[in-house]
């Protein structure tokens, strides 16, 4: 059949395309190896965790405790939801629902937009507490600024209302470790009782429980060597603000497709004929979701039984 | 629209071909149509291969000599650098993929376009802005940190345009993952009917495979490079000794994918010679299958191996004999390869096109390129070996010698089918012999002078190795004029050359059974595959008897 | 190939409700469980846990909010092929980490 | 010269192992040249038997073989798997440590090479070793990596930042051996180069005890500065060289960076090699590494009397004559 003056496309049917069917297939197998692309591209990083992970597992451990598992966790149930719209979404798009659909559609962006939001609370906090790993990237704090104590706190650059955990616990936290920070560098202030943890279970059971990497790693000359330390902590967070940033970064992609589409809906594109655009960037979305799921237990969880 | 051009429509068709569809900048730049970008790509390609091959001849103009006196080692390294990213980033990795391929896969399989003709396009704007970036990034001042970019060199010491270079490269992957998408989705969907996956040209197997690697393994090579480019901004990373990093971890991530990319840089190159050693002996292709999946094991096996960069590298001597073994288990494909070209030629009725003589050549220098990989493959040895000048030898002879050769050969013999026109067969030929014997003459004696321990990346090396390499840059020069010389006779084909009619070559394949050069939608009809691949006889609907009369008793020589 | 896609409505409301009521339970649980020392079963059992939870919840995406249940050979074999691929990467990789300087090379 | 050997452009063997990569070697060659031969004559017999006589002809259709394709798979796997296994046995013998082995420590610096043996010697761009001894090198870097390469000993190793590798070797055979820096190390990669010195057991000896020979001190430093200790890779002289030029400085004045000049006497020269960062001469960059600790007192003085004899009537245009160096004779 000669198609190319063929006028009455189906809506959205490309020329290139046959049919419905077959443009319906290439799109989704397009997306699926973009998805491919995404699994490997994250796949270097996840790579790069475990072979440090398996380097230095207590430093890991205790830079992962003090990452707060409240807001990471509220925020893995936030991405659950908006993936849950995101899927319905499609739902009502197949069915030829515009407003559901459209309502979805805010719902999802709605929740991609919390789950940032709370990814700002926690970056602030860690820049507060002088976790980012980049010299000059944490808040500076002088000797003045810590005697100054609480009321100096609001100096501190703080969301409003709302506390994190490491401010609220505070006081009994970390008052015995800070120290100043003119520089802004790396710190870590808060002891390291894995080590200690780890060197009690070697007494006790004979048994090597640090690797040997952990024992080139936190020693000099066979004595604990905080600096040294705080280093492979410092690897653990320059690891987690790589990996939740990039995967941030495609949040924030996801919600610029989300805007687009959000437009396309309300215009009333899609119809249970056409609604490949809703499905693919559903597909996206819950790869973000997926992407998640991982980094959730990988950088949050690992470590907290220690703490008991 | 109707645009009554300079160049007429190509024979037979009362429509305007691809290239006179339109005439303005914009129907060009905004363009859907995957020739029309193939030959976009082709133009900033070839730019970025002579600005290669310009910084090839400084590097052997400067190594004439023992001591650094043409360039200062600071200048020598940046040259060296920059020849090796420009050459496999920015030449080979997109050289047959993005031109060829992109021209070819969908008249071979009978579409009207590839699947996905945006991306397509989005793709070569990617490539545009990483390579204007790059370019950008080395009149700025260049990059010293050899194409590898090992850390902690790259991110501490070098104080090169790595950041900059590095994003050039990372935004250029996206053009090559985008290209691959769409290859395999094409071959997926597209497909004529009748076109079933074991009547698929070998060219479209071979990239298939060629797609595998480039989703599979070009992601790795970009996260990488940002991790790299954090580190070099940060000043903190997973790549930092002081602070417990791991300077190797960067060289598994870089061979994770820059291993299988030599796959990408000779798979597609395996595919046209397929094409030409069966297309011009007239005779099918020997062991089909064993051909097409040999290409997808080597994508397969070929992310096996990467280790075997790194066999001094301090890794563990365990991983060194892991993936000795399996670089021994991924030569045989390519092996299978060889002995199924050479055997359908067995009973032939072989012509000496340029083409041809170029497959030939390929068969000899791969077959030198491949064998001397087995040397460094084997672990004992390349402890010797490595990073010298027998490794520069090896992968310039699987390089130039295969993938680059290959390339000519394709440009050559689809020429006719780009342009309408035929180029000087003459000139072809006398530019081919050139090829071949400038090529031998200068990477040959580089095997004996890495034998001898000659270390890569030298500008000033030690006098006893100066006889070969005078030997090596003489016959760089012959190299230079035989590669110059096709820029010219195509010119000159492109303004003055012979019509060549829609099928100069009497041959089966789709791509040859639509008008020369092909109009816009690629085919008349959609065309119904009812023959195997390669099948030469007038039962497939050939007029052979016309053309032989047409063509005259021996093909045209003009000069 | 099989792909029937624009069927729709795959599993319905209550299915889809069902599938988020499992990612919330696998949440919660992996977040109660990583609590817990499971050292004593063997050295590393929280994190398998964990990853062991993360899996299921990423099989339930997958399959039901990303519709590969219903989908064509080829996005199944992409799926499984993009982890073998992962597993490669970090396999190969890892050999090299696990066995530096050991056996008869160590030093 | 290395191409000493009986095979022209083959290089020196001059360690344990070295036959065994050359043995490796040649089997390689001999399996290329099998198949090579094979497939190039079929080719060109192919090419000519079969030449097109008629355009367009359509001969015979051959689909393939099974039988072949199984034997020219087999083949070239077994072939395959006796390379890898020939290379893994050369490999275990480079690569296992001897435990009887006399230790040298060796520090790879952007870009020289830096050596010091178990009794204290150090050496720079330059290893003494005895013949017939098993010699493993403990190896790291300051810097970026390198690698530490000896093509007549048939060995190599990288050397990482932050670890330490490991190299051995036994030479066989008493001369001088190039040592190439094979990992790219940025600017002067190329000239990261020394000498193996192998020497027989007596002279070795010997050397330890530092009766390297009876030269005049000109000589002595001349020796120091061009081999021993690499002053020469930037003090080369030329254009394009990164130290300060030498040649005629002596009793001159030289501006230094920050204002200030001084006159060359012995105790600058001195100064510069001991404490180069303290006094640097304008237009230059302070990347001069300290040689304290690494020249004998003996030495400074040599390599002082070597750059006064660069200024022809130097103790002329000075008040102060050059002491005299107290060499051993
Ligand atoms: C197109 C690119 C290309 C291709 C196809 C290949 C193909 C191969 N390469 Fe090469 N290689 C490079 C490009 C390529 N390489 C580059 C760029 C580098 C250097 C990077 C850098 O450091 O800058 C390199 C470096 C390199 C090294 C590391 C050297 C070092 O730095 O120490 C090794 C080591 O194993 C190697 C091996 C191989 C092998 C075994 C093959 C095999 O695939 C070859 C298979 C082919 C054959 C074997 C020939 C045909 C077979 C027969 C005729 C039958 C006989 C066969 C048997 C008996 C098995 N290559
Ligand atoms: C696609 C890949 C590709 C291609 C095509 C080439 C092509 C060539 N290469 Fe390249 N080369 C690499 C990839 C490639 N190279 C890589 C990856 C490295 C490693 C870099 C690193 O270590 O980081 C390298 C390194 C390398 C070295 C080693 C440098 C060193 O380690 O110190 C040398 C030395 O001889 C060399 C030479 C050449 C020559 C003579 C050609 C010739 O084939 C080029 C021929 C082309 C032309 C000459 C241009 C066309 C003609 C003109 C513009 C006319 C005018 C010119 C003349 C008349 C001379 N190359
Ligand atoms: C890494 C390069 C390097 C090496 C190796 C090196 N030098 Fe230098 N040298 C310099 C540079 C650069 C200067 C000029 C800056 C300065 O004064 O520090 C210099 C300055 C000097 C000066 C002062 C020259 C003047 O004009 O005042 C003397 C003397 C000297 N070097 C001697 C030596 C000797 C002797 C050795 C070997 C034992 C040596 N250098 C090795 C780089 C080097
Ligand atoms: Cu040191 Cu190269
Ligand atoms: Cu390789």
């Amino acid at each position: 059949m000669s198609t190319h003056d063929h006028e009455h496309h189906a809506p959205g049917l490309q020329h290139q395309f046959e049919d419905m069917k077959q443009q319906e297939e290439s799109v989704s197998i397009g997306m699926w190896m973009f998805l491919v692309q995404e699994i490997m591209f994250f796949g270097g990083l996840f790579t790069a965790y475990l072979v440090f992970r398996f380097r230095y597992p207590l430093a890991f451990a205790e830079g992962s405790n003090h990452l707060d598992a409240f807001w990471g966790g509220l925020n893995t149930l936030v991405l659950i939801v908006s993936s849950l719209t995101m899927a319905l979404a499609v739902y009502y798009a197949q069915k030829g629902n515009r407003n559901l659909q459209v309502i979805m559609i805010v719902l999802t962006m709605v929740f991609g937009s919390v789950f940032l939001g709370v990814k700002v609370i926690e970056y602030t906090d860690k820049y507060n507490s002088g976790l980012v790993p980049v010299t000059g990237w944490n808040k500076r704090t002088t000797e003045a600024d810590l005697k100054g104590g609480a009321d100096k706190k609001e100096k501190a650059f703080a969301i409003p209302f709302i506390e994190t955990r490491a401010e609220a616990a505070g006081g009994e936290h970390d008052s015995h470790a800070k120290k100043p920070n003119p520089h802004g560098e790396f710190q870590w202030n808060y002891g390291s009782a894995l080590v200690d943890y780890g060197l009690k279970k070697e007494k006790e059971t004979g048994k090597p429980f640090l690797t040997e990497s952990e024992k080139i790693g936190y020693f000099s000359n066979g004595v604990f060597d905080p600096d040294k330390y705080r280093d492979k902590i410092r690897l653990f967070y320059f690891i987690y603000f790589v990996m939740t940033g990039l995967h941030a970064l495609h949040m924030i992609v996801g919600l610029g497709l989300m805007a687009w589409l959000l437009w396309k809906a309300w215009i009333g594109t899609f119809s249970a004929e056409y609604f490949a655009p809703v499905e693919m960037s559903g597909l996206y979305w819950h790869f973000v979701d997926i992407v998640w799921i991982f980094l959730f237990p990988l950088l949050y969880l690992l470590g907290r039984h220690f703490i008991h | 629209m109707q645009t009554q051009d300079a160049i007429s429509a190509g024979y037979g068709g009362d429509k305007p071909s691809y290239l006179t569809n339109g005439s303005t900048l914009k129907s060009w730049l905004l363009t859907k149509d995957h020739k029309r970008i193939a030959i976009m790509y082709l133009i900033s390609v070839s730019v970025f291969f002579f600005m290669g091959g310009i910084y090839a001849a400084f590097i052997r103009l400067e190594l004439l000599t023992p001591a650094s006196d043409l360039l200062e080692t600071a200048t020598y390294n940046k040259v060296f650098t920059q020849h090796g990213i420009l050459m496999i980033f920015f030449f080979l990795i997109p050289a047959i993929p993005a031109i060829l391929g992109n021209f070819l896969l969908p008249l071979m399989i009978g579409a009207k376009d590839l699947a996905l003709p945006r991306i397509n396009l989005l793709s070569l704007y990617i490539y545009w802005v990483g390579g204007i970036l790059t370019l950008y990034a080395l009149m700025q001042g260049g990059v010293d940190t050899g194409w590898t970019f090992y850390t902690p060199y790259s991110t501490t010491f070098s104080n090169s345009f790595v950041m900059a270079v590095g994003l050039g490269i990372f935004i250029n992957g996206f053009s090559s993952i985008l290209t691959g998408l769409n290859f395999i989705v094409t071959i997926h969907t597209m497909r004529a009917p009748g076109m079933t996956w074991f009547r698929l040209p070998l060219f479209v197997w071979a990239h298939y495979a060629t797609s595998l690697v480039m989703i599979l393994g070009t992601p790795v090579v970009a996260i990488t490079v940002l991790l790299l480019a954090i580190e070099r901004v940060t000043r903190v990373g997973i790549f930092d000794p002081a602070i417990g990093g791991d300077p190797i971890l960067f060289q598994h991530l870089f061979w994770f994918y820059s291993h299988p990319a030599v796959y990408i840089m000779i798979l597609p190159g395996m595919g046209v010679i397929s094409e030409v050693i069966s297309n011009f002996s007239r005779k099918k292709i020997f062991g089909y299958e064993f051909i097409a999946f040999s290409s997808i094991a080597i994508a397969v096996f070929g992310f096996l191996v990467w280790g075997h960069h790194m066999f001094v590298s301090g890794q563990s001597i365990y991983a060194g004999l892991v993936f000795s073994f399996l670089t021994m288990v991924v030569a045989v494909p390519s092996a299978i390869k060889v002995f199924n070209w050479t055997a359908t030629m067995y009973k032939g009725s072989i012509s000496y096109d340029t083409p041809m003589l170029y497959a030939i050549g390929f068969l000899g220098l791969f077959l030198v390129g491949g064998l001397t990989g087995l040397f460094l493959g084997s672990v004992g040895l390349t402890v010797h070996l490595t990073d010298t000048y027998f490794v520069v030898a090896h992968f310039h002879y699987v390089m130039v010698g295969g993938q680059v050769i290959a390339y000519l050969a394709g440009i050559h013999y689809w020429w006719p089918k780009m342009t309408g026109r035929m180029y000087s067969e003459f000139w072809g030929k006398i530019s081919a012999m050139l090829v071949f014997v400038g090529f031998n003459l200068t990477f040959f004696p580089q095997f004996i002078l890495g034998y001898q321990g000659m270390p890569r990346r030298y500008a000033a090396y030690p006098e006893e190795f100066q006889v070969l390499n005078i030997f090596s840059t003489a016959g760089a020069s012959v190299l230079g004029v035989g590669l110059t010389l096709p820029v010219i006779y195509f010119t000159h084909s492109i303004i003055a050359g012979k019509r060549a009619g829609d099928n100069p070559w009497m041959l089966p394949g789709l791509e040859w059974r639509t008008a020369s050069p092909p109009p816009t939608e690629n085919f008349e009809e959609m065309p119904v595959v009812t023959w195997e691949a390669y099948e030469f006889g007038e039962e497939n609907g050939l007029d052979i008897e016309s053309a032989r009369k047409a063509s005259g008793p021996s093909v045209p020589v003009q000069a | 190939m099989s792909h029937d896609h624009t069927e729709g409505a795959h599993i319905g409301i209550p299915g889809y409700l069902g599938v988020f009521a499992i990612l919330v339970v696998g949440t919660i649980l992996t977040y109660y469980v990583a609590t817990f020392d499971l050292d004593f079963i063997f050295a590393g059992a929280n994190t398998l846990v964990a990853l062991l939870i993360a899996f299921t919840k990423m099989a339930f995406v997958m399959l039901y909010f990303m519709h590969v249940r219903w989908s064509g050979r080829l996005i199944w074999l992409s799926a499984v092929a993009s982890f073998f691929w992962l597993a490669i990467m970090f396999a190969y990789t890892m050999q090299d980490y696990l066995t530096r300087g050991q056996g008869v090379f160590s030093y | 010269m290395q191409n000493s050997s009986w095979i022209p452009f083959f290089p020196e063997q001059a360690s344990t192992f070295a036959w065994q990569v050359d043995l490796l070697y040649f089997y390689l060659i001999a399996v290329s040249v099998a198949f090579a031969i094979p497939i190039v004559a079929a080719i060109f017999f192919f090419i000519v038997k079969y030449r097109e006589v008629e355009k367009f002809a359509t001969p015979e259709e051959i689909h393939g073989s099974m039988v072949l394709e199984t034997v020219w798979s087999i083949i070239p796997f077994i072939i395959s798997m006796t390379i890898f296994i020939g290379g893994a046995i050369v490999y275990f013998n480079q690569y296992t440590m001897p435990k009887d082995a006399m230790e040298i420590y060796v520090v790879g610096k952007q870009w020289m090479w830096k050596a010091q043996h178990s009794t204290g010697q150090r050496e720079i761009n330059e290893l003494h070793v005895p013949v017939g001894r098993k010699i493993k090198l403990t190896m790291t870097t300051e810097d970026v990596l390198h690698d530490f390469s000896i093509p007549a000993f048939r060995t190599k190793a990288d050397v990482v930042p932050g670890r330490y590798t490991y190299l051995w070797f036994e030479a066989t055979k008493p001369g001088r051996y190039h040592l190439y820096c094979a990992e790219y190390c940025g600017l002067n990669h190329s000239g990261m180069v020394g000498w193996i010195n192998v020497m027989e057991q007596r002279d070795f000896d010997n050397w330890l005890a530092g009766n390297t020979s009876s030269q005049t001190p000109v000589e002595m430093g001349k020796d120091l500065f061009e081999n021993k200790l690499g002053c020469a890779s930037c003090h080369a002289g030329g254009a394009n060289q990164r130290g300060a030029k030498l040649e005629g400085i002596f009793g001159k004045e030289v501006k230094l960076v920050g204002g200030g000049s001084t006159i060359v006497n012995d105790d600058y020269l001195r100064n510069s090699i001991l404490n180069p960062a303290a006094q640097v001469v304008e237009g230059f960059q302070p990347i001069m590494p300290t040689f304290k600790g690494q020249v004998t007192e003996e030495q400074l003085n040599a390599l002082v009397a070597y750059i006064k004899s660069l200024t022809p009537n130097a103790a002329a245009t000075t008040g102060a004559p050059a002491a005299p160096a107290p060499m051993g004779n």
